[in-house]
């Protein structure tokens, strides 16, 4: 029976790394062949420099640098900082980022399962205040521009239809974001099927922000915020529903904690993207909704 | 050899180092009573266990038969007399259960033979090799509580009556436990802090049942069924696990639920099984991947608690640590190989202990409070009778 | 009636008083060690500063501006926010004297707390009506109880977490308070 | 002139609310003495040289060193330190003793009464010149009834 019920047994966190990491693969793929190589290296340097920073904090805490590296979550945290930094961005923010997100977003609170925030996100969002220039540039076509989200926040007379045919937009969301988010959802179905993440989470998170959208949809007209297609396809809202919300150290366990943590994210998300003065409020949403997992775990515990 | 014997709570030894006692003999009274297994002399006793140099094996019964339809008070002293204690693993006193069981009237009887933990089948073989007894022991229970029988079964099968219920469960960790059982037989599901006797309901393991009915035929509790290695054999109690296995330490109960013992400890009235101590795997820090919240029956917040570290007695209590039943399931799903289940029992022990130790003041306070009135009225009464007797001598004066 | 909503989800949390603008931040690190001495703090500074808020405007209102001495409007701000402070305190320790002593100092506090204060003068400031001045002051102080519930939660958190020697204490927190904020930050110019 | 006068009218309203506020919200101090009593273990053993806990907890209040109580034991001094901080500490360490529980050696007891009148919680039941016996669930471990007893027939022991 014991031996039945082991087999039972959620996949190591070394496997469940391993997984993460390989749901990402075709995002990636998707978004390097979009935005060409750029993207590539800009993960490569992350990865590169995640590693680095995950030896050094190890080391400074005395721990066996080797036991902790194998453990494989320095990987995953530089591949969400990689995808989510643009490609464009000078080598600074990146870097940035990266260390950031390894050494204060989690050696400082102990290590893989003990922060409270979601690593990636802290060091993606402490560049992005420190480096808003930076963050705004995404290549479009080869050309980098504004992105949607940037042309769709300062849009001023253009009902969505026309919007739809400026640069900036696809056929449906962002330029080329559209295929990528496609691609991460798939990643992010596989990891569901696999029951490495629960399917509740992102569900409810991409449901919220369609139904925001929706709510403020009004048909379109010059002052609409966007259809919910054109939100769940605008910046890296699957990368953030599939990938960085899921993260089993930082979110509520309750099922009905997590319904509240989805919304919390999804409505910082829509209020800063419709009103708010930043690009994306993924990231924002992403910390507030960690900052509130205490709160719900022990509300509905 | 050397027999040990742990003292219960709440009793004392009444034999003293080199006294030689005959097997069946009383060593401890007090809530619980302890008989000797063997033949021997007391080589040592102190606070915690009693030792006896064991002389001979052979067992015989020191307590006179008695039938099985006598009163219920002579029953019920009959297995307060034999030591008889709850065989299933919770090691309450049988006697107090039951009497308890009268005073609030019980209507169902339920006989646990359902074994749904790993690594235990010693009730399988029990219902094999002694049916007779247990349908004594099982009719002996339902002529002093009047109830109606329900045995509940799981890969063993019981011996049954027409007249009783026979409910036959997959026997999946912990369909045995009786929270467990009053939800899936009698669709009760037991408040925090309720029993199943708060509903007219009293379990018994089916060991219990055939201890009742051997100490009728005069032989107190001095041995039982335990598995050893998956082997099902009748012990003494107090035979040293070191005589039947090999190795320093031991697993004590099942494959989930089971505690890890030094060698020297023995066969106590609760062991319903014993192994060579598994390895034990070095834990890696918690990922939060609540595997352990999904698969608690009691669907306690498992990995808070897991977490939280010892001593933080409010934290734990808000997260109602104190209703584990410590089925052991949450340890081997950890894929962080973290012994939860040790972790969870530490919590409730200091749960539960706070709660008794606040209860017990308060009850002292109350009794002081009671006390200081008393004491006050008295000295008030007796005043007024002194005045009085002043004032009758001034007036006679 | 939808700029009063906005109003109050703005200073709730777009210019949440803690962590936008970072005022009344020693109740905040000083009774967030615990979640019921949090949430005590939470409730009695919404009461001081609905009553006083309220209080501010009539008294500035109806009494300084008719006689001319709006420039006498801190101190009596103050008088009517120690004035409030002193009878929450009683109040408190009336009702629960275990959590008037949990507080401690941090209850006779709140008559420094910069919300308190800053409700008051920025409403007169602003010129606000008298509903907009209490939706205002009850959004700041919701706001700060939300905030102080929450980082009371985390903190109560880390204290089972097994933190590097030199972030125990009041280093993690600082940290993790910093990260809070610059979660509200993405609010900014809403 | 005119603005000192507002001033001063301002002040008085306030304190005559106040001093009408004070009346009606009696102040809790002999809530908080119930309070500090809770957090003790009632043996009432007057190990912490008060006659019981109740005294103690109203010199605690009073600002008395909070370990002195043994049979409460760290986790008590943890609850008062946190309940009054500015008590101070009377001694580095607290001598804390495993709880015990008294029995009376019925041979050698003698029904002569007195320790039932020593017993703070009334956990020993007997009348004079009858057999006297210690209620072991009610006994605090107090050792207060050691003392009076005149053939020494009381034992303590481990419950």
């Amino acid at each position: 029976m014991a031996e039945t019920m082991a087999s039972q047994r959620a996949p190591d966190s070394r496997q469940t790394m391993l997984w993460v990491s390989a749901a990402l693969l075709p995002g990636i793929a998707t978004m390097a062949a979009l935005f060409g190589a750029a993207v590539l290296l800009n993960l490569g340097v992350c990865l590169v420099v995640a590693w680095l920073t995950e030896a050094v904090c190890l080391r400074l805490r005395h721990r066996d640098w080797r036991a902790g590296l194998r453990d494989f979550s320095a990987p995953v945290t530089a591949l969400l900082v990689g995808l989510a930094v643009p490609p464009g961005a000078p080598i600074a923010a990146p870097v940035l980022a990266t260390v950031t997100a390894i050494a204060l977003g989690k050696h400082a609170y102990g290590g893989l399962g003990q922060n409270l925030f979601n690593p990636a996100m802290v060091g993606y969002t402490v560049a992005l205040v420190s480096m808003p220039a930076a963050f705004a540039l995404w290549p479009v076509d080869a050309a980098s521009g504004a992105t949607a989200l940037d042309t769709l926040k300062h849009n001023d007379g253009l009902t969505l239809a026309e919007l739809l045919r400026t640069p900036a937009f696809g056929s449906i969301g962002g330029y080329g974001w559209e295929w990528a988010n496609l691609a991460f959802a798939m990643g992010g179905a596989v990891l569901i099927a696999r029951g490495i993440i629960g399917w509740r989470l992102p569900v409810t998170f991409l449901l919220a922000l369609g139904g925001l959208a929706l709510a403020f949809h009004d048909g379109g007209s010059s002052r609409s915020a966007g259809s919910p297609l054109m939100h769940w396809s605008m910046g890296s809202t699957m990368l953030a529903a599939f990938f960085v919300l899921t993260d089993p150290v930082t979110h509520p366990n309750p099922r009905r904690a997590q319904i509240y943590f989805a919304l919390i994210a999804a409505a910082t998300t829509f209020t800063i993207r419709a009103w708010g003065s930043y690009p994306d409020g993924l990231a924002f949403g992403v910390l507030l909704a960690n900052a509130a997992t205490p709160y719900l775990d022990r509300r509905f515990a | 050899m050397i027999a040990r014997y742990l003292r219960p709570m709440q009793s004392r030894w009444c034999v003293e180092p080199g006294d030689v006692v005959r097997c069946g003999a009383l060593l401890g009274s007090g809530r619980v009573r302890t008989h000797a297994a063997f033949t021997g002399t007391v080589a040592s006793i102190d606070d915690e266990r009693l030792e006896l140099d064991v002389a001979g094996t052979e067992q015989i019964p020191s307590l006179d038969p008695l039938d099985v339809h006598s009163s219920r008070a002579t029953v019920l002293e009959r297995i307060e007399h034999a030591g008889i204690v709850g065989l299933g693993g919770g090691g309450f006193p049988t006697h107090l259960k039951l009497a308890e069981a009268l005073r609030r009237g019980v209507d169902k009887l339920v006989i646990n033979a359902v074994e749904c933990e790993p690594g235990v089948h010693c009730d399988a073989a029990l219902c094999e090799q002694f049916e007779p007894e247990i349908v004594q022991g099982i009719e002996a229970l339902q002529h002093l509580l009047d109830a109606e029988v329900h045995i509940t079964q799981g890969a063993a099968t019981c011996p049954s009556r027409q007249a009783w219920q026979t409910h036959t469960l997959n026997a999946d960790t912990p369909a045995g436990a009786e929270r467990q059982l009053c939800r899936s037989i009698f669709g009760i599901t037991l408040a925090a802090d309720e029993r199943p006797v708060h509903h007219g309901i009293v379990v018994v393991n089916v060991g219990t049942a055939h201890a009742i009915a051997r100490a009728l035929q005069g032989w107190p509790l001095i041995s039982r069924m335990v598995t050893v290695a998956g082997e099902n054999r009748w012990l003494a109690i107090g035979t040293p696990i070191s005589s039947l296995l090999e190795g320093s330490s031991f697993r004590v109960g099942g494959r989930l639920s089971g505690q890890t013992v030094g060698g020297d400890a023995p066969i106590g009235k609760t062991t319903n099984a014993v192994e060579p101590a598994p390895a034990s795997r070095n834990a890696q820090p918690c990922i939060n991947c609540a595997a352990c919240d999904v698969i608690c029956p009691e669907d306690l917040p498992v990995a808070q608690l897991a977490r939280l570290p010892r001593g933080n007695v409010e934290a734990a209590q808000r997260l109602a640590a104190d209703r584990c039943i410590e089925c052991g399931l949450c340890t081997p799903v950890c894929p962080s190989h973290i012994d939860v289940l040790t972790i969870l029992r530490q919590h409730r022990h200091d749960v539960r202990h706070a709660t008794t130790q606040r209860q017990a003041a308060a009850a002292a306070g109350n009794r002081f409070e009671a006390r200081e009135q008393r004491r006050a009225v008295q000295s008030a009464l007796r005043e007024a009778r002194r005045q009085e007797r002043l004032q009758r001598r001034q007036r006679n004066g | 009636m939808a700029e009063l909503a906005a109003a109050l989800v703005g200073s709730l949390l777009v210019n949440n008083f803690v962590l936008a603008q970072f005022l009344g931040l020693c109740p905040f690190f000083g009774t967030t060690q615990r979640y019921d001495t949090a949430l005590a703090m939470g409730l009695a500074t919404t009461f001081v500063l609905c009553l006083a808020a309220t209080l501010c405007h009539m008294v500035y209102h109806l009494l300084l501006v008719p006689l001319g001495l709006e420039y006498l409007n801190i101190i009596a701000f103050i008088v009517i926010v120690a004035g409030a402070v002193q009878l929450t305190e009683m109040y408190v320790k009336a009702t629960s004297r275990v959590l008037y002593q949990l507080l401690g100092i941090y209850l006779p506090l709140i008559t420094t707390n910069c919300a308190v204060l800053g409700v008051a003068l920025l409403a007169t400031g602003k010129a606000l009506s008298f509903i907009e001045t209490l939706v205002f002051a009850a959004g700041a102080a919701g706001g700060f109880t939300l905030v102080m519930v929450m980082f009371s939660a985390m903190r109560e958190q880390l204290v089972t977490r097994d933190l590097p020697q030199a972030m125990r204490g009041t280093p993690i927190t600082l940290v993790s308070a910093g990260i809070l904020a610059l979660g509200v930050m993405g609010f900014q110019g809403l | 002139m005119i603005d000192v006068g507002t001033i001063l009218g301002l002040v008085l309203l306030v304190c005559a609310l106040l001093a009408i506020a004070q009346r009606r919200l009696a102040a809790g101090d002999d809530a908080f003495v119930k309070a500090i009593a809770s957090e003790l273990p009632q043996t009432q053993c007057a190990q912490c040289g008060y006659p019981g806990c109740r005294p103690y907890a109203e010199a605690l209040v009073g600002g008395a060193a909070i370990d002195l109580c043994p049979p409460g034991g760290e986790a008590t001094v943890q609850k008062l330190a946190e309940l009054l901080p500015h008590n101070p500490r009377a001694s580095a360490g607290l001598a804390t003793s495993p709880a015990m529980v008294a029995r009376i050696d019925e041979a050698r007891c003698i029904g002569c009464y007195l320790c039932i009148e020593a017993c703070p919680v009334d956990a020993i039941v007997g009348a004079p010149k009858y057999m006297h016996t210690v209620l072991r669930d009610a006994c605090t471990g107090c050792e207060l009834c050691l003392p009076p007893c005149p053939v020494d027939c009381i034992v303590m022991e481990r419950p």
